[in-house]
């Protein structure tokens, strides 16, 4: 298996738009990597320069080493599954599958032991002689991953595959997407904006916005310390509440203070603060770190606005001022709207972030 | 099935044009091809005689091979203008309308003939036609069936002749009387003339013109004066065929019995007689107080300028213009008149030999008239003076006035080279 | 140094595509197609001794039958694209519903869009004609008593409304198969599932019909619609087989009639150059004026 | 169990209303087809009849009597329902191309002959007999009188495809471009495209016809193409453009990725997919070549297209309806096969394939 290397990377449409704009990053061999961003943030762009199906404005491509910037997509030794699948329509399944075989001039036998080892892989030794009109969507998608995995290619690149598919069906395919990627051990581009499929599937995470990286880490990493506001944002659902705060030093303490809520840090806290000297900052809180407590330890009282039981857990929607805030709580005690609640913060895992810059402080 | 159908494409594409190849060679191994393209003798029937009794005979004496072609006089000199203008002549020998001869002889698109038909001893061309055929004193058409006006009855119509009438000698008076009486009868114009503009009319009406002794093309004569009021009598009766504007020949409306009566082209005449004798009747063409006149129609042969094989092309010619060829020719095609003074020797007295008998009697006896197409800048502009003083007063069944035709007079006039 | 000029060299390749794609159709009109039309430009613009002039279009929009052409040609092209498309989309909707023997009916429907000029002109004159098939039909069907006939191509009278109305017929008879197959392939791709909502939503058909299908189906109806208007403007073969030149005059039928029927005048070259200006000037403009109404443009703008 | 029967008999009766429904509409559309089809099997007499007969006679009666010069022959007619008289004569050649030629059946000299006999002995005034008409003797006739009928055919045919092919290419390639590109003038380009069909084609067809000739393409079938794909190309990039659009750029782009260069993706994944779309343009492309005759009787000499042919042979049809519609349908034969046979393709023309 292989690497891939990009090195600053741009891409421009015409004058004004830049797709990519300098994206720089490596893929390990084996490694399963998403590119994960909103739509038009240049993640789709950048996995079609990978593949050769754009061409490189500025900087260069690097597979296990060889620069294939200026190389037709035939040359470079990948596999791509689209997002519509682009499985032929005019071709049976089995010919879908040994299309790229047949041109590399293979043993006959040789492209019927691939081509059925890989339609048993991803379960469809049954529908070989079919056509694509004949299958069902998640049926055209693994053909369009067997089509993939046949030819092992050196990069394997995946883009929104699994956009087109109902919501349980693509649960359960990313389950073995991850499955066949692990005994395929293909070095693996994928590219979605659904983060928590990207959560789901991936060693590690390179999150893009307006052409460029704002994050690369494991999943750990960007639910954890996200690096901005926006990845704070993006990643998670419900998503991280953020609260506008006024840093007061109040006697012994730090102080985060809102007309909501006044919240004393803790130490370990106020520590990641120290080099911080502006008075603003925005505090960023995940929903299931926001607790629900007795009246006497709380730091902010107010009315359930929206209770959605989840079963395991209820999401409890509130308002603050003009924003809603949404918290992940255990199923029980089971709230009612209208209730009142009481909540407070859990201090290890605050977020801080510099309202003028939107990046993470402290880390 | 997506793959059957490109291989059977190809396949179509490629047979084709291995077909089409194996042909060419079929062509390069004939004898000498002579190209014959020709505005006369287009009903299929004319097209038949012509190549298997007229054309054959030739081919196999001389082991060339006649190509025989229909095209119209337009379709004719645009051919020739490309041929010319390129250098790829390809036609050998044309036929062309006398009214649009000029255009040929102008162009210098066709050979000057004179010297060869001096040599030719047995046969006298008629002289009707010299004006289209010749120009400053040379040959360059060879005149072959020629054309004048016939009168053609349906039977139907007879019983509505007036009193006395001899239909061999009935005057345009008694015609017109005659159809206004049909008119009257049947409560119904049957009366054939082309409406359609630019047709025949200026021919139709030409003849009676002639018949009062005008000129042609005369519009506002004393005698084109007289020929009118023949005709707005007939107009304002209503006894010209309710569709007259549709007609562009009397052929088809005369077999369909939609119309009954009518004065037109002797061969095209001939094609409705013999469609059934027994309920047509043909006489020559009415009179006027100085004599039949008829407008005469020819066709010419001549041979186009760089023609590969004006030897051959003489030769077939001399063939075509041999007074019993040109009799057999006139007679296989219905009913033409052979324009050589000698090819009267060979007429019998068959039922074709009395249409042309009485088409001669007319042309030797007649006031006869060529188409003086030449003098002027386009002849149909000069039928579409006539066609309109026709539609305007005629067959609106308003009045024939002086200034009317003055007006035509003038349009005709303006139209003078 | 090398990699950078393969790569510029490649990119230039890249942009340059499109282009080399209808360069063949450029050289390809340049050889064929310009010259002859350049010509005819020229043509207009010159007298009989090649001197600029404009006399040309003086002459041919004082000529009597100028306006009598444009208004017919108005008439035809208004009514028989509106005919054409009603008729058109009436059929392609029939056939969409994909009945037993579709394809059978889809073929009989396409008959008269291949019948050759030949044969549609024998077909209509003797039709047409006092003594034809059409009145002959009706006496059989005793909608004609005995004597009594029908004169489809007018009779003594001049009656130049009845004229084009059959004009407009017998062009819309011809015209609709090739108008349908372009609505019917359009129809083909509209998704099920809008036109369902329509109806679950409560609309009968022809609601849904004008509020969903047509809408929908807009881009199809706007190339049917131009293809279908610029040859209607250029309308003239049926109308001189029908009834000769001159008595229905209309745009196209001038310049053949100045090609064809006196090309001998000294004015002939310069009336018909000056009719094929003023024709094509006109096809554009309401071309233009169509895709600009129908917003084909805008559309093109965002693809 | 009623109800479903009654639903049964409902759905049935709705099934017949429709087709009867579909037949009326198809008999309207096609009844002036019909006419030009039955006029084509008539004999040139009866074509010629008022009320027109609707159907062609499979026989024809005769009535032989004694004439002033000879033998005064009737035919029956079906119009007035009575027999009427057409020849009076004593040829019994001329009676047989009579009766051949205008009454379009089938007789000897000899059976003239032995009707004449059988008149003159029977004793009586008149006698009749009957003939079987020969259905196809303006056909026979049409092929008869037309030269190299059957190499014109071939060569039209060939004309076509060329023309086919040419266009398809050409206009194929820039149908590709503006699909799938986006570049600076596209839509000034395609206007124009299209203005080549705005140009009245009468006004330049001879110019365009000088070219060629004078490119040494004088009768040459592929000059007669290259003439008919200037107007069919515009259309065809106008065709070709939809259906390229429609067809996923992406089945491309995965043909690319799995090993195929841009041509092979082309060809192996686009142009299968295109090709139904392709074929049913094909079929305006065919119409157009077959059809046209003003280029092709100026530009052709030794090789005349078939349109060509027929022409030359109903220019002079007047007084022969029948033949000329005998023409008129063999010219169309072809054509109707052809587009039998891509009718099934028609449907996909517009919008591509959906996938």
């Amino acid at each position: 298996m292989a690497t891939l290397e990009i090195i600053n990377v741009t891409k421009r449409f015409g004058r004004k738009v830049i797709a990519a704009d300098n994206v720089s990053l490596e893929v390990h061999d084996k490694e399963f990597l998403v590119l994960l961003g909103p739509s038009g943030c240049g993640k789709t762009t950048t996995l079609r320069m990978v593949a050769g199906l754009e061409e490189v404005t500025d900087g260069n491509i690097l597979i296990d080493g060889v620069d294939v910037t200026d190389l037709p997509p035939r040359k470079r030794n990948i596999s791509m599954v689209f997002q519509n699948y682009a499985i032929w329509p005019h071709m049976t399944v089995y010919e879908n599958i040994s299309y790229a075989l047949k041109l590399k001039r293979m043993e006959k036998s040789e492209i019927d032991r691939i081509v059925h080892e890989v339609a048993d892989m991803t379960k469809i030794g049954e529908l070989l002689e079919r056509i694509p009109a004949q299958l069902s969507g998640g049926q055209q998608q693994r053909v369009a991953v067997a089509r993939a995995i046949a030819v092992s290619p050196k990069v394997f690149l995946m883009d929104e595959p699994l956009s087109n598919l109902d919501a349980k069906l693509r649960v359960s395919m990313r389950t073995e997407l991850k499955a066949i990627h692990d005994s395929a051990k293909a070095t693996t581009v994928f590219v979605t904006h659904d983060q928590s499929e990207a959560m789901s599937i991936a060693d590690r995470i390179v999150i893009m916005r307006h052409g460029k990286i704002t994050q690369t880490g494991t999943p750990e990493e960007v639910y954890d310390k996200g690096a901005n506001l926006f990845v704070a944002d993006f990643i998670g659902t419900p998503p991280t509440n953020f609260f506008d705060v006024e840093l007061q030093r109040n006697g012994k303490g730090l102080h985060l203070v809102n007309s909501y809520f006044d919240l004393r840090l803790l130490p370990e806290n106020e520590a990641r603060l120290k080099g911080y000297n502006k008075d603003q900052l925005t505090l960023g809180v995940r929903p299931e770190n926001i607790i629900l407590v007795k009246k006497s330890k709380s730091i902010l009282d107010t009315t359930a606005l929206v209770v959605e039981p989840q079963g395991s857990h209820q999401v409890i929607a509130f308002r603050l001022g003009e924003k809603i805030i949404k918290i992940v709580a255990p199923a029980l005690p089971k709230m009612e709207m209208g209730e009142t609640i009481h909540l407070d913060f859990q201090q290890e895992s605050l977020r801080f972030f510099d309202p003028e810059s939107t990046l993470a402080i402290g880390d | 099935m997506k793959k059957k159908f490109t291989v059977l494409f190809v396949v179509l594409v490629v047979a084709s044009m291995l077909l089409a190849a194996c042909q060419q060679e079929v062509v390069e191994e004939a004898p000498t091809t002579l190209v014959f393209s020709s505005r006369l003798f287009s009903p299929p029937a004319e097209q038949e005689f012509f190549i298997n009794e007229i054309a054959k005979p030739f081919e196999v004496e001389n082991n060339v091979v006649i190509n025989f072609q229909i095209i119209d006089d337009q379709t004719l000199l645009d051919r020739a203008d490309v041929q010319q203008n390129t250098d790829h002549v390809t036609t050998d020998i044309v036929v062309a309308h006398n009214s649009r001869m000029a255009e040929w002889i102008e162009n210098g698109w066709i050979e000057d003939l004179t010297d060869i038909v001096a040599g030719w001893k047995d046969r006298t061309f008629s002289e009707a036609f010299v004006e289209n055929t010749n120009k400053d004193g040379k040959q360059y058409f060879l005149p072959v069936g020629a054309d004048v006006y016939l009168l053609l009855a349906n039977n139907k119509a007879l019983p509505y002749l007036p009193d006395g009438v001899d239909l061999d000698t009935i005057t345009w008076e008694q015609y017109a009387a005659w159809a206004v009486a049909v008119a009257e009868g049947e409560g119904e114009g049957k009366v054939c003339i082309t409406g359609i503009p630019a047709k025949s009319w200026v021919y139709m009406f030409g003849g009676t013109a002639l018949s009062y002794g005008a000129g042609f093309p005369d519009a506002n004569s004393a005698g084109a004066l007289d020929a009118w009021r023949v005709w707005e009598s007939i107009g304002k009766a209503e006894g010209f065929v309710p569709t007259v504007l549709n007609i562009d020949s009397c052929v088809d409306p005369m077999m369909r019995e939609e119309s009954w009566l009518t004065v037109f082209h002797n061969a095209r005449a001939g094609q409705v007689y013999a469609s059934n004798e027994t309920q047509f009747t043909l006489a020559p063409a009415p009179t006027g107080p100085v004599g039949t006149g008829s407008i005469a129609g020819v066709s010419g042969y001549a041979i186009m300028k760089g023609s590969a094989n004006y030897d051959l092309a003489v030769k077939f010619l001399e063939y075509l213009t041999r007074p019993d060829i040109q009799v057999k020719l006139a007679k296989g095609t219905g009913g033409f008149i052979p324009p050589v003074k000698e090819a009267m020797d060979f007429l019998g007295d068959e039922a074709i030999d009395e249409v042309i008998n009485k088409a001669v009697l007319v042309l030797e006896n007649g006031v006869v008239s060529g188409v003086p197409a030449g003098n002027y800048q386009d002849w149909g502009a000069v039928k579409a003076c006539f066609d309109d003083v026709f539609a305007d007063t005629i067959l609106t069944g308003a009045d024939i006035t002086q200034a009317r035709l003055d007006e035509a007079q003038a349009c005709i006039d303006a139209l003078l080279k | 140094m090398v990699a950078t000029r393969s790569k510029s060299l490649r990119k230039m390749w890249g942009q340059a595509t499109p282009y080399l794609l209808i360069l063949p159709v450029v050289i390809y009109y340049a050889i064929f197609w310009v010259r002859p039309v350049i010509a005819v430009i020229i043509g207009s613009f010159t007298d009989a001794s090649g001197v600029f002039t404009l006399q040309n279009f003086v002459m041919v929009f004082s000529d009597e039958n100028f306006w009598p052409a444009l208004n017919n040609t108005a008439i035809i092209v208004l009514f028989s694209v509106t005919i054409e498309f009603i008729g058109a989309l009436f059929l392609a909707l029939l056939i969409n519903r994909k009945f037993f023997g579709s394809g059978i009916f889809l073929f009989l429907t396409l008959i008269p869009m291949a019948l050759p000029a030949v044969a549609t002109g024998a077909m209509w004159i003797t039709g047409l004609t006092a003594h034809g098939w059409i009145n002959s039909l009706l006496y059989y069907l005793g909608v004609l008593a005995e004597g009594e006939k029908i004169y489809w191509l007018g009779g003594i009278e001049p009656n130049p409304t009845k004229l084009l109305a059959l004009v407009i017929i017998i062009d819309a008879w011809q015209v609709i198969p090739s108008m349908m197959i372009i609505l019917l392939a359009g129809l083909q791709n509209l998704p099920k599932a809008a036109k369902e909502a329509g109806y679950v939503f409560g609309g009968n058909f022809m609601t849904v019909l004008r509020k969903i299908t047509m809408p929908m189906l807009r881009p199809t109806i706007q190339t049917a619609v131009i293809l279908r208007l610029i040859s209607a403007i250029q309308i003239w073969l049926i109308i001189v087989l029908l009834l000769g030149f001159g008595r229905i005059p209309v745009l196209v039928e001038r310049i053949v009639y100045y090609h064809e029927e006196v090309p001998g005048l000294n004015i002939s070259y310069q009336m018909a150059a000056g009719y094929t200006i003023v024709v094509s000037t006109i096809v554009s403009l309401t071309a233009l004026v169509y895709l600009r109404v129908s917003g084909a443009f805008k559309k093109e703008e965002t693809a | 169990m009623n109800r479903k029967v009654n639903k049964k008999i409902i759905k049935a009766a709705k099934d017949t209303v429709f087709y009867l429904f579909l037949t009326t509409l198809i008999a309207g559309m096609l009844l002036p087809v019909y006419f030009i089809v039955s006029l084509s099997f008539l004999s040139t007499r009866e074509a010629y009849r008022y009320p027109l007969p609707l159907v062609p006679a499979l026989k024809t009666d005769f009535e032989l009597t004694y004439g002033e010069n000879g033998y005064i022959l009737s035919v029956w007619d079906r119009t007035d329902k009575e027999y009427q008289t057409v020849l009076d004569t004593n040829e019994v050649e001329k009676m047989e191309v009579y009766i051949k030629a205008r009454l379009g059946t089938k007789i000897t000299q000899e059976e003239i002959r032995a009707e004449i006999a059988r008149l003159e002995n029977s004793g009586q005034e008149s006698i009749f007999f009957t003939k079987p008409r020969s259905l196809l003797y303006n056909y026979d006739t049409f092929f008869k009188v037309t030269r190299d009928a059957v190499p014109a055919l071939i060569r039209s045919i060939e004309i076509a495809a060329l023309t086919i092919l040419i266009s398809l290419s050409i206009g194929g390639l820039a149908g590709y471009a503006f699909a799938r590109y986006i570049f600076k003038g596209k839509d000034a380009l395609r206007f124009s495209v299209l203005f080549v069909r705005m140009f009245p084609g009468v006004a330049i067809a001879l110019p365009m016809v000088f070219i060629l000739a004078k490119a040494n393409l004088y009768d040459e079938p592929l000059g007669l193409s290259l003439i008919y794909s200037v107007g069919a190309i515009g259309l065809t990039i106008w065709i070709t453009a939809s259906i390229f659009m429609g067809i996923p750029k992406s089945l491309e782009e995965a043909a690319q990725v799995f090993g195929g260069s841009k041509l092979q993706a082309f060809m192996r994944v686009t142009l299968p997919l295109a090709l139904p779309g392709l074929a049913a343009s094909a079929m305006y492309t065919f119409l157009g070549a077959w059809n046209e005759t003003v280029a092709a009787i100026i530009l052709t000499q030794f090789k005349p297209t078939f349109s060509v042919v027929v022409y030359q042979t109903l220019l002079g049809a007047q007084g022969n309806v029948n033949l000329a519609a005998a023409g008129g349908i063999a010219m169309a034969l072809p054509a109707l096969i052809f587009t039998f046979f891509l009718r099934r393709y028609i449907n996909q023309m517009w919008g591509g394939v959906t996938v």
